[in-house]
């Protein structure tokens, strides 16, 4: 009995652990797939370049592959999107948490969770059809295809993984230390954001990572409203093309495969691949740096 | 040693705190039952009674913190200096900042045990850095755990014993120095040194302050309060100068209660 | 003394409040602008003849009964798959491996993992599940594919979920001789229900509007039949509706939109019911 | 699989898709025990599984690349390259532009050469008359098939084109930015503009100053009058599977359905002649690509197939 | 009322727990300080000190409940009948299911008060329905709160008070029959009365377990135990029949801190 407790102990560890590593084999896998051709592309092209060139024209008949206008493009409409969404998504959760009724929260919040289920296609035309003709009443000086639609639209898609995520975050904070600042004297904006809010910090975080991450793996909407066009520019009413949306659009086209030009998206991959990664540990690095301090 | 408590004719004739016919219903359940009670300035009155009779769940009607959870219907009146604490005009924050609560589970922010103390001050918008920290020292030693912690006031308050976390909490409702002190069992997680202690503070602040303290140790009520109401399931059964009730209480329930617990 | 703020405190808290019903209105608002467009666009082609026709030229006739019957198939296997791995591999990253050095290592990966673009999901399944492991244009390659691309978001928010549950609960199973296993399975995970149900509904909502990582492991556009098995070719609604929004007819792009509809009708239900899980459990738990 | 007597596994170009999905949905009327699927990966995504021998026919809006063609011989498929359809490629302006009345092909070029980059920007920079306002361009998505053979019929080399103009996979995208844009200028499929003439204002082309200003119409591209804007379609198909009879039989109900489903669902069909070449091209199993070593643009596929017959 | 505390001669001379030289450390910082100590079988020991001292901590190495906080490093033997407990063999959760805990915080499970009560049963396999709720009633009896759950079992364990809740926590380990109880300040959030039937169930049970428990309440190591340990900054100070400590502890510092305490 008291074996054969501690051996299925043992093994249903094992089987957690092995669960664990199909995301390591998953990340090896991607990093394998996509290095093979980006070292036949880099085969062809210098890194240097890759890194400094400011211009991305592989599918030209005069080819530059400098990677920057992608990142540009991708950096921006990202930043758009995290402007908008954390913001709203965590005003949003603190809102349904701290001052909504349980039915209004109970009600709300599924129906946020609803933005997250509309297909990406739909964003995309909403961001052209609807809202940069709006901008365009405001910014006379905005371009028809623009960063600014896409990313503020994409913001609205993820919403509700912060809003979610950071809500149940909220809600897990046990009811004593809520009660023990209003006990205090503070109102309901001072324990939202100096008990409430610091105290759900990790899962604050986690719900931001995980919606700037969405926010960069996303394609459609930028491909539908951006304009595909990849200008190395932090300007917002311009037109950009991200990573992403060049990845989709090559593969899918009429590239042929065993070319230099279908190898461009491997490098491309694998460059966003080091980004997240780089920003991944950045942010880590300040979780925990931050929650070491008091838990 | 502690100082004996007030007599009758001692008692602050204005009525600091006051409560009329108040029922308190949990959803359908009732909690309070028709609660009457009248408590003078500058006394300590304690709660005593079995668990879950409502001690607690009166307290927190002096904080209006039962507002915070739904499903909670008041009936009555709650008074504070003659004014109805549930009247639309009153600024509840304003007024919980008067009232300093401790409650029966030590709650520490997740902060720094400085932080922790600061927090009253902060949310007041006190800026000045000398103030806070004189503040917090004040407060700490108050509590009794200035000594403990002085070397260590920037590491978490979640690291340090129950008991300590219970004085951080205490130490921090005093920091913001309110008028009234609502104490939910603010003993019941520490030893006796601490007691002491914290007895003596009580009995130090009530000169300044109204006091009301739940407990569940009648040796506890009987040093340290002036007054004891005794409740029993919702009910308010007798409340009178504390001499008066561990001696000879009017009511039988309440005799039974005390004497049913020895020594 | 000091300087008075601009705004008293008790000011910062109503321009707050005003401030966030704004924010929620704004979300609400939006998500009603973009429902009654599709609405506007969409619903008269929402008739029983659309659920039932296959795909056809005539974008009057032409129906999404293959599509919805292989987006089924799919999520189903994609859940069957994905939830077990992604919650256990959570419970294993917070429960188990907080001090190790792989933890740290799975646990940055999988944030990684969370950013990379669909699409290169979709090279990778094309490679390991296509084609090395041989299962070609089938349900089973797409499921695995969507598996492994909604595996982080489940295993963050499992892991978030169960941190949240107090250390004291752990405890007092322990001290009653619970094993660990049995500590997590019947005091953890029911304590963090409500949270792993966020995570469920979040990623299968990503998985069932997922087209471009299945268009890479070979859904099809034209299936004029029903998948009989997990080794079948399939087509899927997020295609059909990607096709159809790429058409120049104007009768496609109101079968697109109604395709839509009924997408999102399939999510609500979906998530209707996890919703109606996690509530039930708000509630008993009394949370 | 029960009841099915075979499977013709098809995948490959999105510009050809409506036109073989129209042809399979005929087709199953008279073989309903034939399972066909059609795919849309690309006409490059086609070839790739193409030549992997994962499919049967692969859709093309090219015709197959030097690479791919040596990547066929590597692997020792035989393919036979089968026209299809037309394509003609529409320029459009806004209807609220009223001063565009035709273009010349030396026009086009000056408008989306690769030297004309941020050089020329307005309009009045490619006729004096015209206004001095900007000039915004939107075409196909780099990496479509449009794009090489528009860059290729207009620049005279494949993929030489200026950058700066809005790119699209999506023609409904296209559609929609130069409809509200007065001073935009686009080009797309023509269907494209068929289903929102309303909202667009089409372009007649001139070869050269002297001929005439041609409007694409189904006559026009058919005909080889509409120069050089209407590229050919095809099918390629595995010569293995050439010999299987019930993909003889799709093929051949293909070609003969072609021309018909072709104007349904708004793209061109070829002349009959073609057709006829075609299928006898399929049934000779004659493999390889008429168009290797040849410039799409301007070809005339009737000469084309007739040269290689001999 | 309570019987006797028993004198020396009455306990028994098996040894059912036993420390040696026990170290331990919370990373650096050193918790327990060399403590030795043996504690007989079906006798009631009392850990005495004051708060931070390291009585919960020395509690829970009878449990290796310790051995779940992150930086932890015990040095030294804990024995149970004689077995060192931090050997590798030992199925630590086999193990566990002998001794009972009672905590200082109330932790009862988001379940349902009966769920709460046979969780105990159901994980060691327990199947028999009439079995479970026999023992679910039998052990709310004995702490004290069938009477007052008895017609809400399946309600939430959550909405009940704090005393409620500490003895549901004391009910969910007396289901599993263990035979050594800890209990850390079991009684810190009762009531007299209820604590009477606490102190009463203590009496009872110590005839067949053996049973540790750490309070604040001198009055109640006296009542209760018949051995007390007196703690001070992780050592172990002194260690002696109750009576002894009480009437006439040996260390100066063991006196010191019982008299600072009266009443
Ligand atoms: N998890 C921990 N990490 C670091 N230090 C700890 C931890 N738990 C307790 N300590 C420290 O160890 C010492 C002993 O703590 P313990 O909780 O055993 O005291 P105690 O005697 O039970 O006090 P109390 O009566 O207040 O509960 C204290 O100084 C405390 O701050
Ligand atoms: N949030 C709540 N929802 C529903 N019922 C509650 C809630 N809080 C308390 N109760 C019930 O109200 C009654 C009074 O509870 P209260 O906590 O005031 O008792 P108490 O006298 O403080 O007890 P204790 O001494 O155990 O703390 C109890 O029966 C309790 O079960
Ligand atoms: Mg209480
Ligand atoms: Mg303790
Ligand atoms: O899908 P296409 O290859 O025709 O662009």
């Amino acid at each position: 009995m008291a074996n054969s407790s501690r051996k299925s102990e043992k093994l249903i560890e094992l089987i957690m652990i092995a669960c664990s590593l199909i995301s390591v084999l998953t990340t090896l896998g991607i990093i394998l797939v996509l290095s093979i051709d980006t070292i036949k592309f880099f085969a062809e092209v210098s890194f240097f370049d890759f890194i400094t060139d400011t211009q991305w024209t592989p599918l030209f008949a005069d080819k530059h592959f400098g990677i920057l206008p992608l990142l540009a493009g991708t950096i921006l409409t990202t930043i758009i999107a995290t402007l908008v969404a954390v913001p709203v998504g965590i005003s949003i959760a603190v809102y349904l948490n701290e001052y909504a009724s349980k039915k209004f929260t109970a009600t709300v919040k599924p129906i946020l969770e609803i933005l997250a289920a509309i297909p990406t296609v739909v964003y995309g035309f909403f961001a052209l059809q609807f809202v940069t003709p709006l901008l365009q009443l405001l910014i006379p000086s905005l371009s028809g295809f623009n960063a600014l639609s896409p990313g503020i639209v994409m913001g609205i898609m993820i919403i509700p993984y912060i809003t979610s995520l950071s809500e149940d975050a909220l809600r897990a904070v046990p009811k004593s230390l809520r009660e023990a600042s209003y006990g205090l004297g503070a109102n309901k904006l001072q324990t939202a954001f100096k008990v409430m809010v610091p105290a759900a910090s990790s899962g604050i975080i986690v719900s931001i990572i995980l919606a700037i991450s969405r926010a960069l793996g996303e394609t459609m909407i930028v491909a539908i409203a951006a304009g595909q066009q990849p200008n190395l520019t932090l300007n917002p009413l311009k037109s950009v093309e991200t990573i992403t949306t060049y990845i989709v659009q090559v593969s899918m086209g009429d590239v042929p495969q065993d070319s230099l030009e279908y190898r461009t998206i491997f490098a491309a991959g694998i460059t966003l691949f080091a980004f997240t990664f780089i920003l991944n540990n950045i942010s880590f690095w300040i979780q925990k740096k931050y929650q070491n301090r008091y838990d | 040693m502690v100082q004996k408590n007030k007599s009758v004719k001692e008692l602050n004739p204005e009525y600091k705190l006051e409560s009329r016919n108040l029922n308190l219903f949990y959803g359908q359940k009732q909690a309070l039952r028709d609660v009457s009670i009248k408590m003078s300035a500058n006394t300590v009155t304690a709660f005593i009674g079995p668990s879950g009779c409502g001690k607690s769940t009166f307290l927190r009607c002096f904080n209006r913190m039962n507002d915070l959870i739904e499903g909670v219907k008041i009936d009555g009146d709650v008074l504070i200096d003659n004014v109805d604490i549930y009247k639309n005009e009153i600024d509840v924050y304003e007024y919980r900042k008067k009232v300093g609560m401790v409650f029966q589970k030590p709650n520490p922010f997740p902060k720094s045990i400085f932080e922790n103390v600061a927090f009253g001050l902060r949310i007041n918008g006190e800026k000045s850095k000398s103030y806070i920290e004189d503040t917090v020292e004040y407060a700490l030693k108050q509590a009794a755990l200035w000594e403990e912690v002085k070397d260590s006031l920037h590491k978490s308050a979640i690291a340090i014993s129950g008991g300590q976390q219970q004085r951080l909490c205490i130490a921090r409702a005093i920091a913001v120095k309110p008028s009234i002190l609502l104490m939910d069992e603010p003993a019941s997680a520490l030893d006796p040194l601490s007691t002491t202690k914290i007895e003596e503070l009580i009995h130090t602040l009530k000169d300044n302050y109204t006091i009301v303290i739940v407990t569940h140790n009648m040796q506890q009520a009987a040093r340290i309060s002036d007054k004891t109401a005794y409740f029993y399931m919702g009910e308010l059964i007798e409340y009178d100068l504390t001499e008066k009730i561990f001696t000879n209480p009017s009511r039988i329930e309440t005799e039974n209660y005390i004497t049913g617990r020895f020594g | 003394m000091t300087r008075k703020p601009l705004f008293s405190i008790k000011m910062k808290d109503r321009i707050f409040r005003i401030y966030a019903i704004a924010c929620t209105a704004f979300a609400l608002i939006m998500l009603a602008v973009l429902l009654i467009d599709i609405t506007i666009k969409g619903a008269s082609r929402l008739d029983w003849s659309f659920f039932t026709n296959l795909p056809s030229r005539h974008p009057e006739e032409s129906g999404i009964y293959t599509a919805l019957a292989g987006m089924v198939a799919l999520l189903l296997f994609t859940l069957i798959v994905a939830l077990p791995i992604g919650i256990l591999a959570g419970i294993y990253l917070q429960e188990y491996g907080t001090k190790n050095r792989l933890a740290k290592f799975v646990e940055i990966n999988i944030s990684n993992l969370a950013g990379v673009p669909s699409v290169i999901y979709g090279i990778l399944g094309l490679q390991v599940f296509v084609r090395m492991a041989g299962l070609g244009n089938s349900i089973l390659a797409g499921s695995l594919t969507l598996s492994l691309l909604i595996m982080p978001i489940i295993i963050v928010s499992t892991r978030e979920a169960i941190k949240a549950v107090p250390d004291s609960l752990r405890q007092a199973a322990l001290g009653l001789g619970a094993t660990k296993w049995q500590t997590i399975r019947r005091i953890v995970l029911p304590a963090s229900f409500g949270g792993i149900m966020t995570g469920i509904i979040l990623s299968t909502s990503r998985a069932i509007g997922e087209t471009a990582p299945l268009i890479v492991v070979g859904a099809l556009a034209y299936v004029p039949f029903i998948p009989e098995g997990p080794l079948d070719q399939y087509t899927s609604l997020p295609i059909q509706i990607f096709n159809w929004t790429s058409r120049p007819q104007q009768g496609f792009i109101i079968n697109a939109a109604a395709g839509i509809i009924v997408l999102l009708l399939f999510t609500f239900i979906l998530n209707g019911i996890a919703i109606y899980l996690r509530n039930k459990w708000y509630k008993k738990t009394n949370l | 699989f029960k009841s099915y007597e075979g499977k013709i596994n098809i995948d490959g170009s999105s510009t050809v898709y409506p036109l073989t999905e129209a042809v399979s949905e005929e087709f199953r009327e008279i073989r309903p025990q034939i399972r066909v699927t059609v795919g849309v990966s690309g006409t490059g995504g086609g070839f790739k599984k193409f030549l992997r021998n994962e499919i049967d026919i692969s859709n093309a809006s090219r015709p197959i690349s030097k690479s791919e063609i040596e990547l066929s011989k590597q692997n020792n498929i035989g393919f036979i390259e089968i026209p299809v359809s037309y394509d003609g490629l529409a320029v459009v302006v806004s209807p609220k532009n009223t001063f565009v009345d035709y273009l010349t092909v030396e026009e086009l070029h000056k408008m989306w050469s690769p030297e004309s980059q941020r050089k020329i920007t307005r309009w009045n920079q490619i006729r004096p008359e015209w206004p001095d306002a900007p000039l915004n361009l939107y075409g196909a998505g780099t990496s479509s098939g449009t794009y090489d053979y528009f860059t290729e019929a207009i620049n005279g080399k494949a993929k030489a084109s200026r950058g700066d103009y809005t790119a699209s996979e999506d023609d409904n995208v296209l559609v929609q930015g130069v409809s509200t844009d007065v001073n935009g200028l686009a080009y797309f499929g023509l269907a494209y503009y068929t289903e929102n003439k309303d909202k667009l204002k089409l372009v007649p082309i001139k070869v050269d100053q002297e001929s005439e200003a041609i409007y694409p119409t189904d006559e026009t591209v058919r005909t080889g009058t509409y120069q050089p804007l209407a590229r050919p379609e095809f099918i390629y198909i595995n010569v293995k599977s050439a010999e299987i009879p019930y993909i003889q039989e799709y093929v051949k109900f293909y070609l003969e359905n072609a021309a018909a489903l072709a104007e349904e669902i708004g793209s061109v069909a070829l002349p009959s002649e073609v057709y006829k070449l075609s299928y006898e091209r399929f049934k000779n199993l004659r493999t390889g690509s008429i168009f290797e070593n040849k410039s799409i643009v301007g070809a005339n596929l009737l000469n084309l197939l007739h040269e290689d017959a001999q």
